[in-house]
């Protein structure tokens, strides 16, 4: 009992056990690193998220507000999966994938397609989507509260420590390792399946025209399926990655949701657009808030507030967005 | 040590005292006082011993002052149920606490610690046959003021007169207008912001409020040689309140202070620690620098998470208010690393001090049966409100809020409770001045808060237990 | 036996009928046209065949089978094929990949090859715009874009609407000039909706005369061309009542 | 010993407030096909007006000038007992402070309604929605960080009724004013949408084109529907400020514009009546869904289904919302379809005149991907 305490016992002493080194990087340069570091995770997940959002838009014309809660499911999908279940990290990233995956394909199949075949408007599926994410959201909240207490916050067990220092001062763990990695590696599977398979070529062609799609004979009903499975499992992945990051509650998604609707519509809905708009999204949000607190001291709860002028600007002056990189398809719509 | 042995032992007397007579008073029979008493007098040994070992850490009023109250509260209880008063049926306690947001993982324990008071008093109840039971009616307020104000509302709606929550100091303040105008009792068990400090209203506060522990943060960091500060908190009346009172005071002791403040219910605190850790940065990460955290759950554990990995952070020493003993920075409900940082940076809170009694041996027991673990600090203050609500409604004779409030400062100054001896100031505040100083320790792979020093927010003395 | 046989054909859009019984046929290695004012329901007849527009009541039998109540890629996958008259492109995929989109019933590689080549063999512009996206084409283009897009498929049966709408004169002669190429190149029978009444008369084997959702006139194209009580319907001068 | 009548009385206050959104929400969604999910913007406007203005007067006029340093006076703890001094005392004050809020609230709205409408120039259908949507969370970001105009975090609390110098009567007193305004609101909006301004807005709804060749000027008609939804919402912010007590940024969040969507939805778009009984059935659900009103209700319920109910209750909407959408997208009581000889005569005009290729091409489309509603 007293072994620990002797170790530091003197409570009134001013000096930590921590060794004291010096400082090697100004402050600001530290902070910007900072800020750029963090940027490039959450734009990461931003780019995950907001990617499926684009495509299930550009095929379904769903701008599916039910989106942010697949992150959700994802995180505690692998939470149930890997810390419960016990089935591993892997378990948790397969579950992470899987689940949100077929979860969004059941919204599409009970919500959104009976909608779509009497014609609703996509102003309808807004709303309808909206509903989804209600039903979606508020169930897990009320399962937490109710039934299983530990859900109403979670994390994945490997907590993320500093596994490199930048100057001595800038921690970087894993995770700011992990999520670009994850962006990097669905982008370039995405890209593939795109231009590489007729599947993903279908895929582009139905979002491209999907009357002469179906006309052409293709599968509109395989590309939904498909399209909303990437949508949600590329949304659950994000939420993975953000669990190991920060813990989770049945919010967390909700707090995206216009995070993602920015980087989307930042990349005018076009694949590598929304991915770019994502992770600038990301980096430009965390540094711009660093230096207008530093220098004005303008509050950081402004933070989600600028994704939103982002986004209202965007949708004003360029509502075809501003980087839309058209080669590769998912254009914004006519 | 200004309760020596002597004291415990004649409190624990007057308390079985009174307890004797009031059971009796409750036409409850010769069987239930035997029993009560019995109880108690088991509880004697062990609570005699705890005040020995504390060497009886001060803060507690003189036992002379318990004696006397414990028997007249009783009595006047017993007055006004023997009277029938208007009591019958099921008298409504509302509890506005907080089970998700900022308390999601301590609010449910404070719950739990009211639930059990309502429990105890009810079976009480049906052993003296009393024509009536209360009824405890919960309802989340999201740890928000606007939450809380809904809450309030429609208890208001419901007839309910008598409250216990909100926990925070932003909820308090901001259902006490409605409390006031619609005449319902509120009992904080938690509060301790400035900003819900008023005279002669509806709304008391279990905790003693912060214009105490302000002072006595600053004295304590300023009298461990720390010349600069830099305070994290939340942006609400109790964070902003309680960083406004240690900045005075530390700048008055001729000490540097920056303040960061933040919006609560954030998802993520990335930003704000980095803040933090350019500020640190500023002032130099050296012996001479302090870092002040106060938050709650959900905010805390996510700057300490990103606290823990930041090197310049970990330079400084770390200080926190009653807010951040909670257990959820601590396994098993936060990683480990959470818990190593914080005993790293040789982290240390200022809780007020309990004094300790039979009835906190009572509660702390009952507590850890029914729940099957030991109660955070406010839980004890959760108990204490729900007591000191239906003793008051019990005494009162009658469900009416004008009636508590009228009665419940004598209440609560005959009264000893878990939290020890409840003697409310002009603004229904508990008056109290001494603070536990606890840190963050490992004892066979497990992680507590150990209190290691006390201070006295007036001298700013401090007197270390090792 | 004909390619297509559309009875009392009942067609429209949600709840308002725009097609009010309408019979027309198709024979093996036929261009038959349907020619008419504005408004007077030529591609609606067709988008309703082909199951795009609303079909209230009637038949549609395709090489002997009953196709009425089959959803439009059904249709496809029988063997029918259907140029619209705008959109009928994929704009955001390449001359290549449309191509590809067009065979994307064929799961024979080779066969792929071989109507690649035949496609090539009638538009050859478009092999050397392979790998340009279909968005950048000029309209010409893209029309024959959508031909060869619907050739791919291998179809028996293509119904064309209004291909030469919005084209320069002399651009849209060399694309029916194409149509009778593929006609008799690939043996394909093909049912075509025209806005320019007299070039579509002059070119094809039988037309239909629609005002009003109705038949007006039937018969050879040249016949129709001459009949004077029909004239000012092309020229467009007065809407016939409807 | 729980009081029904004061659950009832809540409850119906609630409703006359949501009324007059749910009706100023079919204005502009119903009549005009503007989906206007900023909604709560506009509410949230009148709200912080009134708490910002009858605090400020209410201090200012009992003399009270001990405020936290960098914070608006009245959002100290004991400035409200300063307010509750001076609305008790002084009934001009009190009834003085309420009226003018409510007017300047209408303009405040109306004006901030014209300048919102510039997005619904630009945009339609679900992108307009997302940034008016955006545009509400803007303004509640701001006012949740500034502590101008509403106190930041904690809110500004304290605000008395117009009614607290009659005591405990004043609640009743309130109720019927609320209802006073929600009826004469309802008829107001029933005659606008009934005269040829209502069919200016649904012409611009169903057709932009036709209308604008018939002489409408879209800008105007969208701005004035605009301008007077968001007078009403303001009017309806307002009330709900004085009703609560306070004015807390963080109630503002969209969650209020998807229970006014429900309500309209459900009732039925550009239908008054339907109005009514959609925003009374969501109103009903919201407010007693709600574990105290349950537990003191005395509904035996399990402890798990009262820590969730209010979860549930959201569920509950999301269900609504989506089988409403699913089986009765024209609501419980549908639009009823003008039939007016003029409109019968501009239908026809239409008719006849307009099948040129363009329309001919825009029916089409419409009817493959996207009514032109959207």
């Amino acid at each position: 009992m007293r072994g620990r305490i002797s170790r530091s016992s003197s409570w009134e002493s001013s000096t930590l056990a921590r060794e004291v080194s010096t400082v090697e990087l100004p402050w600001y340069i530290a902070g910007i690193i900072r800020a750029i570091l963090d940027g490039i995770l959450m734009g990461s997940l931003f780019a995950l998220m907001a990617v499926g959002l684009t495509i299930v838009y550009r095929v379904t014309q769903v701008a599916n507000f039910a989106h942010a809660e697949y992150v959700t499911y994802g995180a505690y999908a692998a939470y149930v999966f890997a810390v419960t279940l016990e089935f591993g990290m892997i378990g948790g990233a397969v579950a992470a994938l899987v689940i949100p995956g077929i979860l969004a394909v059941v919204n599409d199949e009970l919500v959104f397609k009976p909608l779509w075949r009497r014609g609703s408007t996509p102003l309808h599926f807004l709303v309808a989507s909206i509903g989804s994410g209600l039903i979606l959201r508020y169930s897990l909240l009320a399962f937490a509260a109710s039934v299983a207490t530990e859900f109403l916050k979670i994390r994945l067990p490997v907590f993320p420590k500093a596994i490199y220092q930048i100057g001595g001062i800038v921690p970087v763990t894993y995770v700011h390792l992990l999520a670009p990695a994850v962006g990097v590696a669905a982008t370039v599977l995405l890209h593939l399946l795109f231009t590489r398979t007729k599947l993903g070529k279908a895929m582009r062609a139905t979002a491209s025209n999907p009357t002469l799609a179906r006309i052409t004979g293709i599968n509109i009903f395989l590309i939904r399926r498909v399209t909303w499975f990437i949508g949600g499992a590329l949304a659950g992945i994000a939420g993975y990655i953000y669990a190991y990051y920060t813990p989770a509650n049945p919010e967390t998604g909700w707090f995206f949701l216009l995070w993602i609707f920015a980087a989307a519509i930042m990349g005018g809905f076009t694949f590598y657009g929304t991915i770019i708009s994502g992770i600038l999204l990301g980096i430009i949000g965390n540094v711009t808030m660093f230096i207008a607190n530093q220098t004005v001291g303008l509050s950081t709860s402004y933070q989600p507030a600028i994704a939103l002028v982002v986004l209202v600007a965007v949708l004003l002056w360029r509502p075809e967005g501003v980087i839309r990189l058209q080669s590769l398809s998912l254009r914004t719509r006519a | 040590m200004a309760v020596g042995k002597e004291g415990a032992i004649l409190a624990i007397v007057a308390l079985i005292i009174g307890l004797a007579i009031g059971a009796a008073a409750f036409k409850g029979g010769g069987e239930t006082v035997t029993e009560t008493v019995t109880q108690t007098v088991t509880q004697e040994k062990t609570v005699t011993q705890t005040v020995t070992a504390q060497g009886g850490s001060g803060g507690a009023a003189p036992a002379q002052t318990v004696t006397q109250t414990i028997t007249q509260t009783v009595t006047q209880t017993v007055a006004g149920a023997g009277q029938g008063g208007g009591l019958s049926g099921e008298i409504p306690i509302g509890l506005a606490i907080a089970v998700s947001g900022g308390y999601s993982v301590d609010g449910p324990r404070r719950l739990n610690g009211a639930m059990l008071a309502i429990e105890e008093f009810n079976s009480f109840l049906e052993q003296v046959g009393a024509p009536f039971r209360f009824k405890p009616i919960h309802e989340d307020t999201g740890s928000k003021p606007e939450g809380a104000v809904n809450v309030i509302n429609r208890f208001a709606g419901l007839g309910i007169k008598v409250v216990v929550g909100p926990l925070s100091t932003s909820e308090t303040k901001a259902v006490m207008p409605i409390a006031n105008e619609k005449k319902i009792v509120i009992i904080s068990p938690s509060s301790t912001g400035k900003a819900a400090a008023l005279p002669d209203d509806y709304v008391f506060r279990m905790p003693p409020p912060d214009t105490a522990q302000g002072p006595a943060l600053a004295k304590l960091i300023k009298g461990m040689g720390y010349e600069k500060l830099v305070i994290i908190a939340r942006d609400d009346d109790y964070g902003r309140g309680l960083a406004n009172l240690v900045k005075e005071n530390f700048e008055n002791m001729g000490g540097q202070v920056s303040v960061i403040t933040y919006q609560p219910n954030q998802p993520d605190y990335a930003n704000e620690v980095n803040q933090l850790s350019t500020e640190v940065s500023k002032f130099g990460a050296d012996e001479k620098t302090a870092v002040l955290i106060i938050a709650f759950d959900t905010d805390g554990t996510n700057i300490l998470e990103h606290a823990s990995r930041d090197p310049v952070l970990g330079k400084v020493r770390w200080f926190g208010p009653d807010s951040m003993k909670r257990n959820t920075f601590l396994p098993p409900d936060a990683p480990k690393e959470i818990a190593d940082f914080l005993m790293s940076v040789n982290f240390l809170v200022t809780t007020p001090s309990i004094a300790r009694n039979p009835v906190t041996e009572h509660f702390e027991q009952a507590y850890q049966q029914k729940y099957g673990e030991s109660p955070t600090p406010y839980a004890y203050y959760a108990y204490d409100a729900a007591w000191v609500a239906m003793l008051s409604v019990v005494a009162a004779g009658k469900y009416d809020g004008e009636a508590v409030k009228q009665i419940l400062p004598q209440v609560a100054f005959h009264f000893m409770g878990a939290t020890g001896h409840k003697v409310l100031d002009k603004n229904g505040d508990a008056a109290f001045a001494a603070y536990d100083l606890s840190t963050v320790v490992e004892e066979n792979g497990e992680y507590k808060f150990k209190v290691v020093g006390i201070i006295d927010s007036a001298t700013g003395q401090i007197t270390w237990y090792e | 036996m004909p390619v297509l046989e559309a009875r009392d054909i009942v067609g429209g859009y949600r709840d308002s009928v725009v097609i009010h019984g309408v019979t027309i046929t198709l024979g093996d290695g036929e261009i038959v046209a349907l020619v008419g004012p504005n408004g007077s329901g030529k591609s609606t007849l067709i988008k309703t065949i082909y199951g795009v527009a609303r079909l209230f009541s009637g038949k549609v039998i395709f090489l002997g089978r009953d196709v009425t109540a089959l959803p439009p890629e059904q249709k496809t996958r029988e063997g029918m094929s259907f140029v619209p008259q705008t959109d009928n492109i994929f704009p955001d995929l390449t001359v290549m990949e449309n191509l590809e989109m067009g065979a994307y019933l064929l799961d024979d590689p080779g066969k792929f090859k071989e109507r690649l080549e035949l496609v090539f063999s009638i538009f050859p512009d478009l092999e050397r715009f392979r790998d340009r996206l279909a968005g950048s084409l000029s309209g010409g283009q893209r029309q024959m874009l959508a031909m060869a897009r619907a050739l791919m498929s291998e179809p028996k049966l293509m119904f064309l609407d209004e291909p030469t709408a919005g084209l320069a004169p002399k651009i849209a002669m060399e694309l029916l000039r194409v149509l009778l190429k593929i006609r008799d190149e690939a043996k394909i029978p093909m049912l075509l909706v025209e806005q320019h009444a007299k070039r579509a008369l002059e070119m094809s084997d039988r037309a239909y005369v629609l005002a009003g959702g109705r038949v007006v006139a039937e018969g050879k194209g040249r016949d129709i061309l001459e009949r004077e009580d029909l004239q000012e319907l092309f020229l467009g001068v007065k809407h016939a009542g409807a | 010993m729980a009081e029904v009548a004061g659950f009832v009385l809540n409850v119906l206050t609630f409703y006359g407030i949501y009324l007059i959104l749910a009706l100023s929400f079919n204005i502009e969604y119903g009549f005009a096909g503007l989906p206007n999910f900023g909604k709560v913007l506009f509410y949230s406007i009148g709200a912080y007006l009134a708490g910002s203005m009858s605090a400020w007067i209410a201090v200012t006029v009992a003399g009270f000038a001990e405020g936290e340093p960098g914070k608006p006076v009245y959002c100290a703890g004991p400035a409200y007992t300063a307010m509750t001094e001076v609305a008790k005392t002084s009934v001009l004050v009190d009834i003085g402070v309420f009226m003018l809020s409510l007017v300047v609230a209408l303009i405040v709205g109306a004006v901030v309604g014209v300048i919102s409408s510039y997005p619904t120039l630009r945009l339609r259908g679900d992108f307009l929605a997302i940034s008016l949507l955006a545009l509400g969370e803007i303004v509640r970001i701001a006012a949740y960080t500034e502590y101008w105009p509403v106190c930041g975090y904690d809110g500004l609390s304290g605000i008395p009724t117009p009614f607290a110098w009659m005591g405990d009567a004043g609640k009743y007193a309130y109720t019927a004013l609320v209802w006073v305004i929600a009826g004469g609101v309802y008829f107001t909006v029933q005659r606008m949408t009934n005269s040829p301004w209502g069919r200016a807005l649904k012409s611009v709804r169903d057709d932009e084109l036709a209308a604008e060749v018939y002489g409408k000027n879209i800008a105007r008609v969208k701005a004035q529907a605009m301008a007077v939804g968001s007078a009403l919402a303001a009017l309806a912010g307002v009330l709900y400020a004085f009703h609560v007590g306070g004015v807390f940024a963080a109630d503002f969040i969209p969650l209020p514009t998807f229970l006014v969507i429900a309500m309209v939805m459900l009732g039925g778009p550009a239908n008054n009546k339907g109005v009514v009984l959609g925003t009374g059935v969501i109103v009903l659900i919201d407010q007693l869904l709600n574990a105290s009103v349950l537990n003191a209700l005395g509904i035996p319920l399990p402890q798990g289904f009262l820590n969730a109910v209010t979860y549930l209750k959201y569920v509950l909407m999301g269900v609504i919302i989506i089988l409403i959408l699913m089986f009765r997208p024209q609501g419980l009581i549908p639009e009823k379809p003008l039939d007016t000889p003029i409109v019968r005569r501009a239908s026809e005009l239409v008719s006849t005149h307009m099948p040129t290729q363009q329309t001919q091409a825009a029916k089409e489309n419409t009817s493959d991907r996207q009514d032109k509603r959207s």
